[in-house]
């Protein structure tokens, strides 16, 4: 779960991080009034769960709270890789000496958490490590002991050679260790982390991705989720208990498992498709699931077609029969559907879908082609 | 032969008395596995089915029975702990079935695993079957078949679509092997290419893999220098837009490693057999065997 | 250092350890004040730095607040091992159904902190290990991993069949270890851990001992030193920055280093006399030092001759000398002194000590063996 | 030949620019020690007297030095972390002067350590000397002299005073070690005996042990089981009290384990010599040379 920078930062502040003050705005007003509670130029920075804001033209500077009104109202509304800006964050224009960038991640190689340090920050940590790799320190933590003081010193001193602003480094570093455990994230990142022309270190920039198992057992987390910073579809697919993607094709996909998911995408596209959406009813799925589905993918104007591909091992097939059969009585489709069963209590459900009028298919190559064909009309394969 | 369990393998169940654990624990046994005792706290002293003895520890489970496998149908937010008490209890062999365990805690579990020298499978993870032989975890049981060729995937269900597929076509198996799909799991590839490599009744291996992470390109590479088998591999997720997640918390595409397209490069370098559909393993695999 | 009962549950209390609530008396009318604000059966519980305070008087049961003033009015003032009662810990009676033992210490052999559980409790636990070793389970905990979930509960059903009871212990195992390891404490124990009639689970008693290396950078754990609790030499000692124990021989000894403290009292007794203290100067000594330990020594009445014996390696034994010189000076010593010097600057401390009017020895027997036979009157050896 | 340090010895100083790391760094110089490399953090860069580079980090220290011993001379609070970051760099041999450090913190250190394949020798310990070879800590290096005895001791000053004796009665030392009287230690008795045994030079061991915990206990053990060298051995501490800190945390009696006693007649059920006096070991070595 993506959580914003006004929210990171909160965290942040709670283990100790030096963050420059900051409030939230949803209106011009709100950061005209912000901007005058301040008294001092400020920066108005998008909140949106998309990088490269700042490209975009979501983060700009205000000399005067009428700046600050104007700036807003042009942020506010804009659409940031398709995402629309909600709420923008006032804070106080910082000094800047130097730009450093500090991250931890998750990382699957090591299994462990891993830190990434480099004194060139402000930019993108992918450009810095394609072109200038010597300026970036990885330091794996192991979580047995925790980000040890020399590790978190070594990295200080990789980003400062002045020894205070090291162990200030150092302590921040520390800091965001203890956030990222507790707050059960996969990634915290500060970017840029600057040292002001007095010496001080800050945190400018702050972006915390929390691990979504985490959620159950941290609601106070759970709480900050943005459902307005999603697409909708993809909220009523959370809300459901189904993973969902939206995609750019014209069939939709239900499919139980995600590896089986993406192979069904896989075998549309093998067949001269597009497939409209990755869609995962998960393992142990009811007739309920396959209803919230259905309502889901029917909601895209561009879905032409719709394949159901299920292997039934924990998930009964019959169940998912129940499922097409109440979702399209009450709603009946506009489109056609292509049902592949196979598994557990195949043939019950094979039974109910007969009763009901639809028929099913064993055989997933035949099933998707059959789909492609119906989504365009014949054209493809 | 097969790898990892086999008729030797004596199981506990972790979770037993719950809604996942009962059911497949029901069908374990009848599958044949020998399911020696299950461990639920509070219940210690019951049994499962009138059968099966259940224990409030494993430690106790182990000490009354001698099992040598644990596998774990326990909640999410309780699993990492239940993988180290049977890791601590000094069984061998520990399968996790449990979707959606936090990474930060498979970071601490790890290590702690190798520390006492068990091997976890998992987790999220469909478990593992040796057919004719024993079945731990929830491959459904019916679609395998005994005969010559190893599988190994991160996938659950697209796993069942690939045995079902060799299994119709008379190819059985030694041993099929889910070992999930989450950033951080306790058996990967190489472990099981390895495996059926040592095993001398595996003639072919079929590889399953996913978008995300660098594990089919170790594979890749440990096939090019370690193994005389033939390994057919697949990966899917081809048309998965870079940067989302797709289910799986593996199936990330992170920065330039992870692609479809550059793991089944690795795997054309190694000299490994594709196959574009699932169903392709049916010849692949019958030209290898 | 010791704390007390009372700070100890302060501790727990605020770990989640579930303690019955409790207030400290000084007077027997505070006493008799707090007993009246519980309303019920209250036990008076002195506050000291002594085991077998039960066996010794420092436990009683009042039934009214009547009751409560004249029972503190018996504890308060009290002497238990030697120390005067100055404070009661006055706390609601509670209706006992199981008594248990719950107790975590850092373990030399293992190197670890262990844990130690007895379903046999409200006794000494090495009376328990004595009788019944069976009953009584050790558990070493990994630092790296700290005190794992399976590990608790299985203590936890070591002490209760009951499964809500093992958990409910379980979870209390975990606030221990947590309370132990964030005060830095060398031990901690709940003994009795009990259960009411209605199933609860409680600690009844607490007892920590802090690590002193822990002291300099826990400031909120050193103010809990209560040194009216403890022997006033030895307060002193410890604000001069000497390791202090006063015994009940004649010998008065002065020694840098422990080990050779301990040798040096040992052959006082070899020789036929019986050594007055440990004190113990430390490696860098400093000439205040010296005076402060001859301050103590000279304090105590049995002390009838002084015996220093310094192996100069840190330590510079002119240091020692001057502080000899210097701490006669104000102080004219009325017992005959015995100087053993070497090492470090021993020409120059020498010749201070013979400007001054005393002799130096360089052999630690030859030294012992006088100031032996100075205390005693030449009776010894 | 000697234990632990010789000429082959590259020592780092960890804390050389304070006011005791200076001092017997300087002391260490005098005595012939190869001293390669100082650390303390914002000094990097600088040299000591002139003559010894200064670095940030150990690591800093090991990458331009190649050393491979580090004694250690911080502050408590610093000295954990600072043996870790020994360990972490590679050093293989770790001396920790540092009185006071907190017992937890040992707990970590420890497991720490040893997984980095390091040896630690303290905390709260005077270091060790092999005499006119190298000396790494605080044992003055006037009183020794080369020779065939190897003494080890959980004790500062009374080490010296045994030392002293046994150098002006003329038997010099292969090496003196300091192990030091804290609970937790890196390096205990029995390190030290199996490395004597294993130095053709060392003909006799002296062992000076104290009250508290069972490490002479477990020391006289191994003499009876793997020493073929004979060992004399004194305890300090005949006439503490029980159950009271004679300064060491060590020196706690502890139940019924711990006397002097029970450690004296550990020793002489070992075949182990008892000096009762320090000024015994002239007599008690001298007859076993």
């Amino acid at each position: 779960m993506n959580i914003h920078e006004y929210q990171a930062k909160e965290i942040f502040r709670r283990h100790g991080i030096p963050v420059p003050p900051g409030e939230v705005a949803t209106t011009p007003e709100d950061a005209e009034r912000i901007a005058r509670s301040f008294g001092t130029t400020v920066v108005v920075k998008a909140q949106v769960h998309a990088g490269g804001r700042g490209k975009a033209g979501g983060v700009k500077l205000a000399k005067t709270p009428a700046d600050a009104k104007a700036v807003a109202s042009q942020i506010l509304g804009m659409q940031i890789k398709g995402l629309t800006v909600q709420r923008v964050l006032v804070t106080p224009a910082a000094d800047i000496a130097t730009e450093a960038y500090a991250g931890i991640i998750v990382d699957r190689a090591s299994k462990r958490a891993v830190f990434m340090v480099s004194p060139a920050g402000g930019i993108d940590i992918e450009e810095v490590a394609a072109k200038t790799p010597e300026k970036i320190l990885r330091l794996p933590v192991d979580p047995r002991y925790g980000l040890l003081g020399f590790e978190a010193l070594r990295m200080g001193f990789f980003l400062y050679p002045d020894v205070k602003q090291a162990r200030a480094a150092a302590k921040i570093l520390q800091q965001l260790y203890a956030a990222f455990t507790a707050s059960g994230a996969s990634l915290a990142e500060i970017n840029p982390l600057v040292t002001t022309p007095a010496g001080e270190v800050l945190a400018l920039d702050a972006k915390m991705v929390i691990d979504d198992n985490e959620l159950d057992r941290r609601p106070e987390l759970a709480a900050l989720r943005d459902d307005s910073a999603e697409a909708p579809s993809e909220v009523a697919a959370r809300k459901a208990n189904l993973t969902f993607i939206k995609l750019d094709g014209n069939v939709g996909c239900v499919v139980n498992g995600a590896g089986l998911a993406m192979a069904t995408m896989d075998l549309v596209k093998y067949y001269g498709g597009e497939p409209a959406n990755f869609l995962d009813i998960g393992g142990s799925s009811n007739p309920e699931k396959v209803v919230n589905a259905l309502r889901i993918i029917t909601a895209d104007p561009n879905v032409k077609a719709i394949l159901f591909n299920i292997f039934g091992g924990i998930t009964r097939t019959d169940d998912v029969a129940n499922g097409i059969v109440t979702a399209t009585r009450s709603n009946p489709l506009t489109v056609p559907i292509v049902i592949r069963l196979t598994g557990t209590n195949e043939e019950i459900a094979v039974k109910i879908l007969q009763e009901h009028g639809f028929s099913a298919m064993t055989d997933m190559d035949e099933a998707v082609q059959r789909a492609v064909a119906l989504a365009t009309g014949g054209k493809a394969a | 032969m097969s790898i990892f369990i086999d008729q030797s393998t004596k199981l506990i169940v972790q979770g037993i008395t719950g809604r996942d654990g009962s059911f497949h624990t029901k069908q374990m046994i009848e599958y044949g596995t020998c399911v020696v005792a299950g461990v639920t706290p509070g219940k210690g002293g019951q049994t499962f089915e009138g059968t099966v003895p259940i224990f409030n520890t494993v430690a106790d489970a182990v000490a009354a029975t001698g099992a040598n496998t644990s596998v774990i149908y326990v909640p999410p937010p309780f699993a990492a702990d239940a993988i180290m008490e049977a890791a601590a209890a000094g069984v061998s062999l520990i399968v996790c079935i449990t979707e959606g365990v936090p990474v930060l805690d498979m970071t601490r579990v790890y290590p702690y695993v190798q520390e006492n020298g068990a091997r976890l499978i998992g987790p999220n993870c469909p478990g593992l079957i040796s057919p004719g032989k024993s079945k731990v975890g929830i491959i459904p049981g019916r679609i395998c078949t005994p005969g010559p060729v190893g599988l190994v995937s991160r996938s659950g269900t697209l796993t069942y679509e690939v045995v079902y597929h060799l299994t119709r076509a008379g190819m059985g198996q030694t041993t099929c092997v889910g070992i999930g799909g989450d950033p951080i799991n306790g058996t990967n590839f190489i472990d099981c290419l390895a495996a059926f490599e040592r095993d001398p009744d595996t003639k072919v291996i079929a590889m399953i893999g996913e978008i995300g992470g660098t594990d089919e390109q170790n594979a890749a590479q440990f096939v090019k220098e370690h193994m005389t088998k033939p390994v057919v591999g697949f990966i899917a997720g081809q048309t998965a837009p870079p940067g989302r997640r797709m289910g799986h918390a593996g199936a990330i595409i992170s920065g330039s490693t992870g692609t479809a397209a550059e793991k089944i490069q690795a795997f054309k370098e190694a000299g490994m057999a594709v196959a574009q559909r699932p169903v392709d393993f049916v010849s692949l695999v019958r030209e290898r065997l």
